[in-house]
């Protein structure tokens, strides 16, 4: 694959499936997978996780994102279940914020490493510039 | 005391009786300092336990184990999920190709999903998590070198109710800082009943 | 009202509506209007925002988290279309894990000058705690 | 040359057209730095206008700018939306009450809308912004005094290439930083279909 891909994990179906339309507005090019709720309800699943980061491996990479803490634990279980994880990152990102970020980075051409390091600095990033009176 | 396919079938079932009797309790902790589906994740988890492991046989404590391990990772979504599945992932690696596991040998198993739980979560003691009543209960058990059970599930309810003074560093209830001081941690809870049911189906 | 109310923005409805339900599971009894789209469309919309902030107004503060830039320019052109804008806040805070942090605080009854003041602190939060190899 | 509530409907008939016929290239040009939707957004967004002008009687340039504004709010969903949608509601508030304004009053509106975007985007000229078209444009305005509004229409016409050189710092294009570098600013080029609708309408 040409480029790195993403992998989006909420506990809410609903916040990743809006999230990756909204990214493909942005870069069509790059495949996204989601992993969002578990059966239907909030939570999480190691085991869909596991297929969405398989559904868009490459050795260009996969960055994953996720909103909340028990997410991670469920993201770093399906690493542990995968084949192969050579490729693979966990962004310490906003999930909206840092996606974004990624997705823009990944569809021109980025690496992983780049991908990765570009979404974490979406956390510096400042949203509301604050100049006269708020 | 032999712990084989039946004893660990029959800790399932108990464990999943006091799961279901509890939910609603479980529910309340973690309305008070998470997000209030503990009790609903932990039923609906051991439910498909105790059905996915009622019917098959098993030729090995390793693969029952890994069953349970892979049914509460697919099925009980929160946090509780990883951290259980991981633990019975590592006791199931523990007692890979045992017919039974004698007193030591369970509670080596035992240990290792005790670090299953710390590598997953990267929780200590004092941070208010099922850590809390795993790590007391194994050291405990470490030390008498024999399966007390029942004194082991005494003091995982001790070491539960003594969560409350706790103030949470891991986890949902984390994001409340002070303020989840006061309420008991709904994975110790559960914790508790998982040794409780143990110490029933070893014995009863 | 007895606690500060939330206004989640989001160029995607479905973002906004999943980070709805999420939040409500932790906090059932705290305030929550989203803005999320335009017609249905992947945008923002202003009218619709000062309608959300509206349906949840109280003299006890409103906290306003929005995803990407131009949803920033319709929460202020917003702004200045309500007539009260005294206890309402824009946070300069990542949409999915400040409103998180939002939503606790809120819960707890906190003030809004320090419900924003926390979420805003979403930004320093390490999500992914990297020890050993990674 | 008097500009009345007439000629402000042939504006803005006039810059629905060209919108209409470049949608798919400003809806391009956003493809490559943006999200490519400002093709869309803007065509959207000014055949309401059009429609909601047409049919109704306005009193003063005030009211008709007032719907202007309101209907590009309500509708164009992108930056382009709130940012359009408070120059035309500057340019109300600056023709409030006002049948017809001279050279003058129509520079002195424009230079109000021009403000309001400022104030709405924070963006400065060299941001590759529309800020890029309308701060020039309007300097010479200015200067001129007098509303030569072809000149106007060259000017915006060259800067609006001239933000091909530009790296963007405000809006989506500032996520690519460099790369966004050799592409011409959306808005930009819809900012000067506006400048060279005015022209056709005012001399026409
Ligand atoms: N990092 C962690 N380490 C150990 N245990 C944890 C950790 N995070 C949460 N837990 C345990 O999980 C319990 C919550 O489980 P549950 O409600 O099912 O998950 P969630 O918080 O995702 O809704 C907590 O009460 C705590 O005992
Ligand atoms: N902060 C800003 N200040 C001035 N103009 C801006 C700003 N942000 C974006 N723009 C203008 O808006 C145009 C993009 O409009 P549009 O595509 O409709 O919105 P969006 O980027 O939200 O999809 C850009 O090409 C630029 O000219
Ligand atoms: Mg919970
Ligand atoms: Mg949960
Ligand atoms: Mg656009
Ligand atoms: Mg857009």
């Amino acid at each position: 694959m040409k480029y790195v891909s993403l992998v989006l994990i909420s506990h809410s179906e609903e916040i990743v499936n809006g999230l990756k339309k909204l990214l493909n507005q942005v870069q069509p090019d790059v495949s996204i997978a989601v992993a969002g709720g578990n059966d239907g309800e909030i939570g999480t699943n190691a085991f869909r996780i596991k297929e969405a980061v398989e559904s868009v491996y490459s050795e260009k990479g996969v960055v994953i994102l996720f909103d909340i803490g028990s997410a991670l634990m469920n993201a770093e279980l399906a690493m542990e279940m995968l084949e192969k994880t050579d490729h693979i990152a966990i962004a310490d990102a906003p999930l909206v914020e840092g996606a974004y970020i990624a997705a823009v980075e990944a569809g021109l051409g980025k690496s992983l490493d780049e991908v990765v390091r570009a979404c974490e600095q979406a956390k510096q990033m400042v949203k509301v510039v604050r100049s006269e009176v708020e | 005391m032999a712990f084989g396919v039946e004893q660990a079938k029959r800790w399932m079932s108990i464990a999943n009786d006091h799961i279901q009797q509890q939910k609603q309790y479980l529910t309340e902790l973690d309305q008070a300092i998470g997000d209030g589906d503990h009790g609903l994740n932990m039923a609906r988890g051991f439910q498909e336990v105790v059905e996915k492991i009622a019917s098959a046989n098993y030729e090995d404590l390793g693969s029952l184990f890994k069953d349970i391990s892979m049914t509460l990772i697919a099925k009980v979504g929160g946090a509780s999920g990883p951290l259980y599945g991981t633990a019975f992932l590592r006791m199931s690696l523990a007692l890979a190709g045992k017919k039974e596991a004698d007193d030591k040998e369970l509670i080596a198993a035992l240990e290792a999903a005790l670090d299953g739980i710390k590598a997953r979560g990267k929780a200590n003691v004092g941070e208010k998590t099922m850590v809390d009543v795993w790590e007391p209960v194994m050291e405990f058990l470490r030390e008498k070198e024999s399966l007390q059970v029942k004194e082991a599930a005494l003091l995982a309810k001790e070491k539960m109710e003594h969560t409350k003074e706790l103030e949470a560093k891991k986890g949902r209830a984390a994001y409340l800082g002070k303020r989840s001081v006061g309420h008991i941690d709904p994975g110790s809870a559960s914790s508790h009943l998982l040794f409780a049911a143990l110490a029933e189906a070893l014995e009863g």
